[in-house]
């Protein structure tokens, strides 16, 4: 089966990242195909490469990448929602490209199933 | 990058159902506003599309929105471009897209609304209408 | 003292929360989403019309215009602030709590 | 269809949302702090009481140990799934709304 | 930058009572960790501190957390240290640092739990008594 | 009277800067002082210079930046919080600096009101 995920919170304040990508692994794990990763809202966060957790937490934001190379999985990043809150290719992790809202609704029509995890 | 994907996306021609659920309240958050801008990507794609309207959300819709004191956006004329995207889908016997507006009739009620209250026209289901509504949809965006 | 709501009533349980804990003769302002809760004639409405009776409420004025919340919508009793009145508010009274 | 709640039943409405709307026949699955509506014998009890007529109710079991909530505490007719169950739900159902 | 703003904060022996107020549940959101690190540092503060919780707060100290299966920090852990802070400020008769840990019996009771579940000894106080005991505070923090 | 203030939330996705920012100035043009403005978990994001909002949107950042400079205010950005979020010295907005957690207990100490915002 297809699916195609859509994230709208950063990787500390909500749990909506860490439970798409426990989601997005157990999805793989099965053999299904994850199509696209799509951070909108505040999850563009999910991207930024400052980011450095503390040492006895995890980190989502490497995670998603090594998830992303393992899988070859588009992780696709808003432009509009990741210009407002500042996060440009200067500070983009590895793995993720910035794109436009429109792969969110072409992943919609190409997954048969879009699953939303948020806020 | 991206070409290496786009194998995976060959949608063509491929027109599915798409449904809008909009929960919150507006400016407390942001999450009305950027939703807005989905659905008017989705009309690119010449998808179907519900933009729907319950709890908190109705409040997105409710005339005479004036931010000036808070110094925000106010987002609220552009439903009326969804309105249009609606009425060109409606009106065009050569556009194969259904649009929706729908206001869900508890949240509205408990809220002491009345249809005359939106900037916009919309259709009012009951839970249950809608409930049964949203099993037909092949993608549900929430934000 | 001062609790200050920012949550719908309809959606969260912050004003629930912020009324069983506030004792007479305290104040509560609603600003942001929680303006809310001083409509009239509407099934909320109930929440802050008791709670009258032992407190004052205020609402911010930005934040119901922002939201087309029409003044003569508001429930009896409730008075409206601008950003200044919210500063005095904090001001007049001890500690503000803010019902996250 | 799958619903999904992510949100405690104390402080949000997003579980009673979602059950105004589920239809007969369709699932629901608590995950995050959702999984706090699947305790027994606390005040949000009833809510997934009453749904387990005409909904089947599914927990995420590593949230659930996240919580400290034992198996014991939960409704019963409430399943406990991982993950990988969660993927089982969404590709079994039609359409999964997200009750944010 | 720091020097220029040092005149403002003379506050040597200035002693306060803060309430940290904690109404969300753990793991959903990151508030309940972080607001930990703040009750910590008030204690290199000799402030005094009531860690109060209500509502969802509640359960931030259930006993048996287990977030293997999540991969997030299980920081409950924290709660003893606190709790350990308490213990020193209330025997320490050199310290004039008063520690409370309290939980509202109503939220408790709501959800079903007794102070046996709870990770730290807590006092249980009725919402009366917490509302009044929240006027005599100076300083409120929540997240 | 002597204000702090702290901000939980991000510029964007939550009312509480906007809030925040109305309150402050609101108090500094009564002629009240601001102590301090401490950004606290999302709040850190209030303090990113790569930040760029729609022309037609207010922005935030920038508002900040400039009331501090105006009335020479002391904005702090928390450490732990801003290092999780990839909040660092090369991306900080101008009148912002970094500091430790203390420094909100600090402003607690000194202010006469400390007044919260978030979600």
């Amino acid at each position: 089966m297809k699916f195609g995920i859509m994230v709208n919170e950063g990787p500390f304040t909500h749990q909506a990242s860490d439970s798409a990508y426990h989601f997005a692994k157990a999805a793989l794990d099965k053999g299904h195909q994850v199509l696209r990763i799509f951070f909108y809202y505040d999850g563009v966060n999910n991207a930024n490469k400052l980011s450095q957790p503390q040492a006895d937490d995890r980190n989502l934001i490497k995670l998603w990448g090594e998830l992303g190379k393992e899988h070859n999985l588009d992780l696709v990043v808003c432009v509009a929602a990741a210009l407002r809150r500042g996060i440009k290719e200067e500070i983009l992790a590895e793995g993720f490209r910035i794109s436009g809202l429109g792969q969110l609704i072409e992943a919609g029509v190409a997954a048969d199933r879009l699953v939303v995890f948020g806020d | 990058m991206e070409d290496q994907f786009e194998d995976l996306f060959d949608i063509e021609g491929v027109k599915k159902k798409f449904m809008f659920v909009n929960r919150k309240a507006p400016y407390g958050t942001i999450y009305a506003l950027e939703v807005l801008e989905a659905v008017l990507i989705s009309a690119a794609f010449e998808q179907h599309a519900a933009i729907v309207f319950v709890d908190d959300g109705v409040y997105q819709i409710k005339k005479g929105q004036d931010t000036k004191a808070i110094n925000m956006k106010n987002f609220s004329p552009t439903f009326k471009i969804i309105e249009m995207e609606k009425e060109d889908a409606d009106e065009d016997p050569d556009m194969d897209m259904v649009w929706r507006i729908i206001v869900e009739k508890e949240s509205m009620e408990a809220r002491g609304f009345t249809p005359d209250d939106f900037v916009i026209d919309v259709e009012v289901l009951s839970s249950a209408e809608l409930g049964a509504f949203m099993e037909e949809q092949d993608v549900i965006l929430s934000g | 003292m001062l609790h200050t709501v920012n949550k719908s009533p309809y959606e969260r349980a912050n004003l629930d929360s912020c009324l069983r804990l506030a004792q007479k003769g305290s104040a509560i302002l609603l600003y942001e989403d929680g303006v809310y809760a001083a409509v009239k004639d509407a099934d909320a409405s109930a929440k802050i019309e008791g709670a009258l009776k032992d407190l004052s409420v205020f609402v911010l004025g930005p934040d119901l215009a922002a939201r087309g919340i029409e003044e003569n919508r508001l429930i009896n009793g409730v008075v409206v602030v601008d950003y200044g009145g919210f500063v005095d508010l904090v001001g007049e009274h001890g500690p503000t709590q803010t019902w996250l």
